[in-house]
């Protein structure tokens, strides 16, 4: 019934677009180097794990986004799971997968590291692995086949462009991180923190807490922040929760939009809106619609195609010049 | 081998305090007090609900540390700092109230510690099994040893009690009112252990409140008041009024004039009998439980006092839980009034007048963590205020008045009942029980630990209510009381009643031949 | 001369459990002080009105959970499904916003005792163990929220955004609410059968049956209160955010209100119930990690110095045994 | 066999009752279900929660609760892998060795000032994930196994299961003859029944609590250590709620939270009936995440009133 939980739009806006289009910039695999042996798609099991709940806009468009995709590629044994945010739960289910006969596997990894015992099983029965949205640290090609997904460090870089743009290179800033010891927390922070350091160096990051990428968490830590440090300047949320979450502690201490600028990471469509209200500067987006980028690589990988041993996106950024028009095109 | 050592020098004190004191908040428990143990006695310890006895035991045994005195162990300083150094030292106790782990075996609660091993020192069940049943063949208790504790009667649960602590090698055997939950015959298998303790030459402490047992086993008497000591010497110095009026530190007279019991029971007045013409204020109908129960028939007119006799584990506990609905039960009825009572609720028996003072007080009855005035309230609350609200008035009202009325020894109301006395939660809870004023009131062991000037009290009360109508089921392992406190009494063997005794018929001996006819048939 | 040595020791040891007992009932009290006292000579602007302000409508939710929870410790019981409560209010609240906040918020509320009976009659008839009753709770009733509302939902309506926002007298209405349930159930506690009895049941399962207490029934209420409690949070929560979250929302309260509880000296086993040192329980948490998280600490040591804060104030209100 | 021993039967391997129905029925539902893989992959990937719960029997028996294991399974895996460099022993004494200590701090802070377990473990909940965060650069540096013998101890093994299914089962075998038939068993029983009681019967109550402690650390780190060994790797976002999953497998299993009843098989079968519940969810393989909770909070609930109610039908209260 509220305009912002409308369903995403359908059909090609939003579609992920791949950052280097011939993607052969690194080493390529074949069916052949990977030593498997090619099977139809369509009649074919494929699983997919899914790590979180799909309680956020990233996490559902996600899941829907494969879904939508196997149905409208007529793949009828799609085995979705999901671990719930508990990473032994994900390695079991990908192994309970494994154990159902899948023949492909579309994992969106919640940690990069502690893959061992899956690639194991995967790699006894040449099961090609796609990873989505987060890297495996492990082989690809052997290990797995190929990673699909944004460089986190990158977006980090960029968000740190963009406040550095709307300080005009000077000022206190305060991070709203992500939850600790997530892989995208970590690069999200390392790659802003590095490019500060290296282009704005009169930018002092005089804070930074967890909002474990929750709204009302980042509400609370905000609460918190401009209230000891009332002369804060910039705000980067490592998720568009956390920074909506500042806009509400912001509103609520009466501050008006832009006198905190706030830049954050992901582009869902509350946080796109908040741009055009004026109270974000800046979004970097993450995209999560991998259903089509994956099965098409499965398929050319099937085909006999050399495949890139990673395919990154480019992700686009929301500010105050396309925020409106591109209320259509986030998730 | 060290034992004989010990017995020839009998007259060194094997244990000894001197001049202990002990404080806890508000109250002085201990004042200076000393005491000798010698091997080969059997020394009483006696006094009022409050006196000290149990402190003082708790101070031998390092359960406290005294807050001024010395402690003498064969003759060195001793501070034991925990129950099991005593232990370990050869002093062992059975404390006052049951103090086994109810959900353990009977076995492993008796043989804990000292469990017989096996191969690669690992307990050896099957032997552990026939040791624990051989030992309590011993002590007259026969049942499966496997089962938890907590199944068999508190009786047969303090049987256990002590044969644990006997059957560990001691000096000295402390023993705080042991014989409070046993029947006569119980009673007997004990002195003959307490005989044979005492005979190979160990210190026996015998802390009860039941004067013909002390005159039956004890030499030494040393009596407590108030946390002082009164006296202590010979036992046969000291004749029972004589002994009271120490307790009490009243004169000899004054005692002499108030009797034994105050039981003024006067069987052939009319009125008082059950002469099966009024309507019982509560009636039993066949009331039967697999193994417990076989159809109980038991029926109290108003203001007639039944007495519930019977041997260890014969279901007078059961029979009364079963009454006001606490046991679950296969068949029977009970009527109130004439009106039948919906079964399993305790909540509507008492709504209709039939109470239960339960017969395991710690476990049962009081509730520890609240004081004296809101364990008395409790079961009144409801009438104790207005739509839910309680009326503070009231209850400080009605507390104060059966605190006076039964003498309940406590700093206030206010100090926590888990505090008080052993004798004196046992007054909390029929204070507790005669507040929601009761048409019958079912009383498991009422005098279980109590004083003998608060037994008389509490007897004399129960004449009292009686003679204002109320309807007394007594359940008492005490024959005197039984007896003289009784209109008439139903005899339980096996969950069965198995005679009914009443006018002149009751008498301990009639009681004793009644089940003795029984068990031989 | 030894004479007047032992009396000399017995004074200072009649004075010392005097001590004891005063910081036992009042440890917490103290140790709020202190955090207080540190923060006022360290942390900059602490003496903001704002401040104030901010700590008390932070920790609200926590404070009315807790004092659910409060009675449910005092029975032997726990609630660990007042999270999971919290999330189903938010859900239920912005599923029925369409027939005005009022019937809402009711609605939620309603939710919130339905399941504290559901976990209420797995513990009283049933005889389930209090924790494992309300953990399947908690995890089903999470469930149950995100399928009603899968994903967090902005909202517009004007009274709900009011309640989580205005003030009287520049104290805001949830503080107001909170205040006022904590008065509503120290009352129950102190001065009604209902509150005795839920005591005497903690106190002695057993004995309380014996007496003719209503136990099954108390427990029942005393769940259910406490999902109305839960439930009342998690729309305060809701109406604060702006938005319905029952993916995160409440998320470990659960162990936020047993620790403030239990720092306020209730014992976990029951029996015995402080209204006012839970919510000042609540309360030093509260502080305890705004202090954190305005000297900006990274998260381990946030997280040890909580450790060691809770540890220092239970120690001291623990309760002793006399030796 | 009389009426108490029935019903005690009962209500220990109520939980293994349940299991076997739970299976039946998953057999005939889904194909793929009763597949030697499926039923390897929930042994072994329940087989370190078996670990942590057979700790946890000890301090739910002994009539404690142990709340950190969690945060001692995390950090028992960073410290596995960070050790794991200078080799095998260390790789696993490290761990060991720090998770021992905290479980002595806690049995020792328990046992001799009297304080509630459940806030004493509370508090070790959060200390230890923030020591571990410390060491971890807040989480951000995952250490990686790097001796290949520690590695096979957590991802080889024999006959389809890996050795931490064998290490499982010789612990929980160890653990029975502990728990029914040793002195130190006998107190845990009897402190958890009734520990002033046990105390008066001259039970060593700090003692043998502080072991239990120590035990129950110790487990909790050898499980997070085999884990990092099958991850290679010292994931440091693993481990929060684990706590909980112990405490329901143990209760389900029979072992009576406030104390004195229990035992070690009942736990074993409630780890694996809750890992047969997840595989069950994941045969249906469609469910959204919602409905998978909704789902398993119901199985739950339904578990543990069928076992409860079949021991109230042989009136055991
Ligand atoms: N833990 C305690 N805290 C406070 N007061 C106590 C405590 N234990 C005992 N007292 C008090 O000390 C006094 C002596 O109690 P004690 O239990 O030694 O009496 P007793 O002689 O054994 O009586 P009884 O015959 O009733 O068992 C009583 O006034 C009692 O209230
Ligand atoms: N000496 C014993 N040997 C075996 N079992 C016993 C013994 N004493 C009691 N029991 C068991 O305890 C159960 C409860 O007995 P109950 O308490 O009703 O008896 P009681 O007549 O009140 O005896 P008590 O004097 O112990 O209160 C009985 O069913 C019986 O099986
Ligand atoms: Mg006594
Ligand atoms: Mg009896």
């Amino acid at each position: 019934e509220e305009p912002q939980s409308a369903p995403a739009p359908t059909g090609t806006a939003g579609r992920q677009v791949v950052q280097s289009p011939t993607g052969t910039a690194g080493p390529t695999c074949t069916l052949e180097q990977f030593g498997g042996t090619t099977f139809d798609l369509k009649t074919a099991t494929v699983g997919f794990s899914q790590s979180e709940k799909e309680a956020n806009p990233f996490r559902i468009a996600e899941t829907k986004s494969i879904k939508d995709e196997a149905a409208k590629l007529g793949i009828t044994h799609l085995k979705v799971t999901n671990a719930q945010s508990q990473f032994s739960k994900q390695i079991t289910d990908v192994q309970q997968l494994i154990a159902q006969g899948v023949q492909l596997l579309v994992i969106a990894p919640l940690n990069s590291d502690g893959w061992e015992p899956v690639l194991q099983q995967a790699a006894a029965k040449k099961i090609p692995i796609i990873t989505v949205d987060r890297k495996i640290n492990a082989k690809p090609c052997s290990d797995y086949l190929t990673f699909i997904g944004s460089d986190f460090y990158e977006q980090g870089k960029r968000a740190a462009d963009r406040m550095i743009e709307a300080l005009g290179g000077k000022g206190k800033v305060a991070i709203l991180l992500g939850a600790p010891g997530n892989n995208v927390t970590t690069e999200r922070t390392n790659g802003f923190k590095d490019r500060v350091k290296e282009k704005a160096p009169d930018i002092t990051i005089a804070f930074e807490q967890t909002g474990e990428f929750a709204r009302e968490k980042g509400q609370q830590v905000t609460e918190q922040l401009i209230q000891s440090n009332p002369d804060i300047n910039g705000i980067y949320a490592e998720n568009d929760e956390m920074a909506l979450g500042a806009v509400t502690a912001l509103k609520g201490a009466g501050k008006e939009p832009g006198d905190i600028k706030i830049v954050s990471v992901d582009g869902t469509r509350s946080a796109v809106q908040a741009i055009a209200d004026g109270w974000l500067h800046a979004v970097i987006e993450s995209n999560p619609r991998f259903g089509p980028l994956a099965f098409e690589t499965a398929q050319k990988f099937l085909d006999g195609e050399p495949i890139p041993d990673k395919v990154i996106i480019s992700d686009r950024d929301y500010d105050t010049t396309n925020a409106k028009d591109s209320l259509g095109e986030a998730y | 081998m060290r034992r004989t050592d010990l017995a020839e020098q009998t007259d060194e004190p094997v244990l000894e305090a001197r001049g202990i004191s002990k404080r806890f908040p508000g109250v002085l428990a201990l004042d200076g007090v000393s005491l000798a143990l010698r091997p080969g006695e059997v020394h009483a310890l006696v006094g009022e609900n409050g006196a000290g006895k149990s402190t003082l035991i708790k101070v031998f045994t390092g359960v406290y540390r005294p807050d001024e005195g010395r402690l003498l162990y064969k003759g060195e300083p001793a501070s034991f700092g925990t129950p099991m150094e005593a232990q370990r030292a050869g002093i062992s106790t059975i404390y006052q109230e049951v103090n086994l782990v109810p959900m353990m075996s009977v076995a492993r609660n008796l043989l804990l510690g000292r469990e017989p091993r096996g191969r690669f020192g690992v307990i050896d069940t099957a032997a552990m099994y026939e040791e624990a049943e051989r030992v309590l063949a011993g002590y007259g208790v026969e049942t499966d040893v496997r089962r938890p504790l907590r199944t068999l009667g508190v009786g047969a649960q303090q049987m256990v009690a002590l044969a644990r602590a006997v059957s560990v090698d001691a000096r000295v055997v402390i023993m705080d009112e042991p014989t409070s939950s046993l029947e006569p015959r119980e009673v007997e298998t004990l002195f003959g252990v307490i005989r044979r303790l005492r005979d190979s030459g160990i210190a026996v402490m015998y802390v009860s409140h039941r004067l013909d047992e002390l005159y039956a086993v004890c030499d030494q008497v040393t009596v407590l008041r108030d946390g002082r000591l009164a006296h202590t010497g010979p036992l046969a110095e000291l004749d029972r009024l004589k002994l009271i009026s120490l307790m009490l530190g009243r004169d000899l007279d004054e005692v002499r004039s108030g009797g034994m019991t105050r039981f003024s029971r006067d069987r052939s007045s009319e009125n008082r009998q059950g002469d099966g013409t009024r309507t019982p204020v509560v009636e039993a109908r066949g009331l039967t439980r697999k193994h417990v129960l076989d159809g109980v028939n038991v029926s109290v007119e108003p203001g007639e006092v039944v007495g519930l006799g019977g041997l260890l584990g014969a279901g007078r506990t059961e029979t009364a839980k079963a009454i006001v609905g606490a046991l679950p039960l296969d068949g029977g009825q009970v009527l109130v009034a004439g009106m039948p009572l919906r079964g399993g609720s305790t909540a509507a028996a008492i709504k209709a007048g039939v109470s239960l003072l339960p017969e395991d007080r710690k476990a049962e009855g009081i509730i520890p963590t609240l004081s004296v005035r809101e364990n008395i309230a409790l079961a009144a609350l409801p009438s104790l205020g207005r739509a839910g609200v309680v009326s503070e008035a009231k209850i400080d009202r009605v507390v104060e008045i059966f605190m006076r009325r039964l003498r309940i020894k406590a700093a206030s109301p206010h100090q926590l009942v888990s505090e008080l006395s052993g004798g004196n939660q046992q007054k909390v809870l029929l204070a507790r029980w005669l507040a929601v004023r009761p048409k019958a009131l079912l009383l498991d062991e009422p005098t279980r630990g109590i004083d003998v000037g608060a037994k008389a009290e509490v007897q004399a009360l129960i004449d009292e209510l009686a003679q204002e109508g109320l309807g007394v089921l007594l359940i008492s392992s005490d024959l005197e009381e039984l007896v003289e406190g009784a209109d008439r009494i139903l005899v339980l063997r096996e969950g069965a009643v198995v005679g009914e005794l009443s006018g002149d018929e009751v008498t301990e001996e009639k009681i004793m031949a009644t089940i003795a006819e029984q068990s031989d048939g | 001369m030894a004479e007047l040595t032992s009396r000399g020791s017995a004074r200072v040891a009649v004075l010392k459990p005097q001590v004891y007992a005063w910081v036992q009932d009042y440890g917490v009290y103290a140790a709020v002080l202190v955090l207080l006292l540190f923060n006022v000579l360290f942390t900059p602007h602490f003496l903001d009105a704002s401040n104030f302000r901010t700590q008390l409508v932070q920790v609200t939710p926590v404070v009315i959970v807790s004092l659910g929870m409060a009675l449910v410790i005092g029975t032997q019981g726990i609630d660990l499904s007042v999270g999971s409560v919290m999330a189903l209010a938010a859900a239920l609240t912005v599923l029925y916003l369409g027939y005005g906040w009022l019937p809402a918020v009711l609605v939620a509320v309603i939710g919130g005792a339905v399941v504290g009976a559901a976990g209420g009659a797995l513990v009283a008839y049933v005889g389930v163990q209090p924790i494992v009753a309300t953990l399947a709770l908690l995890v089903g009733i999470r469930g149950l929220a995100n399928v009603l509302v899968p994903q967090l939902v902005e909202f517009r309506n004007p009274g709900l955004i009011a309640l989580g926002s205005s003030s009287v007298a520049g104290i805001p209405v949830i503080v107001i609410i909170a205040a006022a349930l904590t008065v509503i159930v120290l009352f129950v506690v102190r001065r009604t059968t209902f509150g005795r009895q839920v005591v005497a049941i903690g106190g002695n399962r057993s004995a309380s049956e014996l007496s003719g207490l209503p136990v099954k029934r108390v427990l029942l209420t005393v769940y259910v209160i406490s999902g109305l409690l839960a439930a009342l949070a998690g729309v305060l929560a809701t109406a604060r955010l702006q938005a319905s979250d029952p993916t995160s929302l409440g998320l470990f309260i659960e162990l936020s209100a047993i620790t403030a509880v239990v720092v306020g000296g209730t014992p976990l086993t029951g029996g015995r119930i402080r209204v006012l040192s839970t919510v000042m329980g609540a309360l030093l948490m509260q502080l305890l990690s705004a202090t954190l998280i305005k000297h900006n600490l990274p998260q381990s040591w946030t997280q040890m110095v909580q450790a060691v804060i809770i540890l220092a104030a239970v120690y001291a209100t623990r309760k002793r045994g006399t030796r | 066999m009389n009426r108490e021993q029935v019903s005690r039967l009962i209500q220990q391997h109520g939980a293994v009752m349940v299991l076997a129905l739970l299976v039946v029925v998953g057999s005939l539902a889904f194909d793929s279900f009763a597949t030697a893989g499926n039923a390897a992959s929930v042994v072994v990937s329940s087989s370190f929660l078996a670990i942590i719960a057979i700790g946890m029997t000890f301090v739910i028996i002994s009539g404690g609760i142990d709340l950190s294991v969690g945060s001692l399974f995390v950090l028992g895996g960073v410290l596995a892998a960070y050790g794991s460099q200078y080799g095998l022993l260390v790789a696993l004494l490290l761990p060991l060795a720090v998770c021992g200590v905290v479980g002595l701090l806690q049995g020792l802070v328990i046992a001799r000032t009297g304080m509630a377990p459940f806030i004493v473990t509370l508090a070790g909940l959060l200390g230890v994930r923030g020591l571990m965060l410390a060491i971890s650069d807040e989480g951000a540096t995952t250490y990686l196994v790097e001796d290949p013998a520690f590695a096979a101890l957590g991802q080889g093994g024999i006959l389809g299961l890996t050795w931490p299914v064998y290490i499982t089962a010789l612990l929980a075998l160890l653990a029975m003859v502990l728990l029914q038939r040793t002195g130190f068993g006998q107190n845990v029983y009897a402190i958890g029944g009734n520990e002033q009681a046990a105390a008066l019967m001259g039970v060593p109550v700090a003692r043998t609590k502080v072991y239990v402690y120590v035990m129950s650390g110790l487990l909790a780190g050898l499980a997070g250590a085999l884990n990092a060994a099958r991850l290679s790797s010292g994931v440091t976002i693993l481990g929060i709620g684990l706590e909980l999953d112990a405490i329901a497998a143990v209760v389900i299993g029979g072992t009576l939270l406030t104390g004195g009843a229990g035992g070690i098989t009942g736990s074993v079968a409630g780890v694996l009936l809750l890992g047969v519940i997840q595989s069950l969810i994941n045969q249906v393989g469609n469910l959204t995440s919602a409905f998978q909770q909704v789902v398993s909070g119901a199985f739950l609930a339904l578990v543990v009133v069928a076992q409860r109610l079949l021991s109230k039908a042989q009136r055991l209260t």
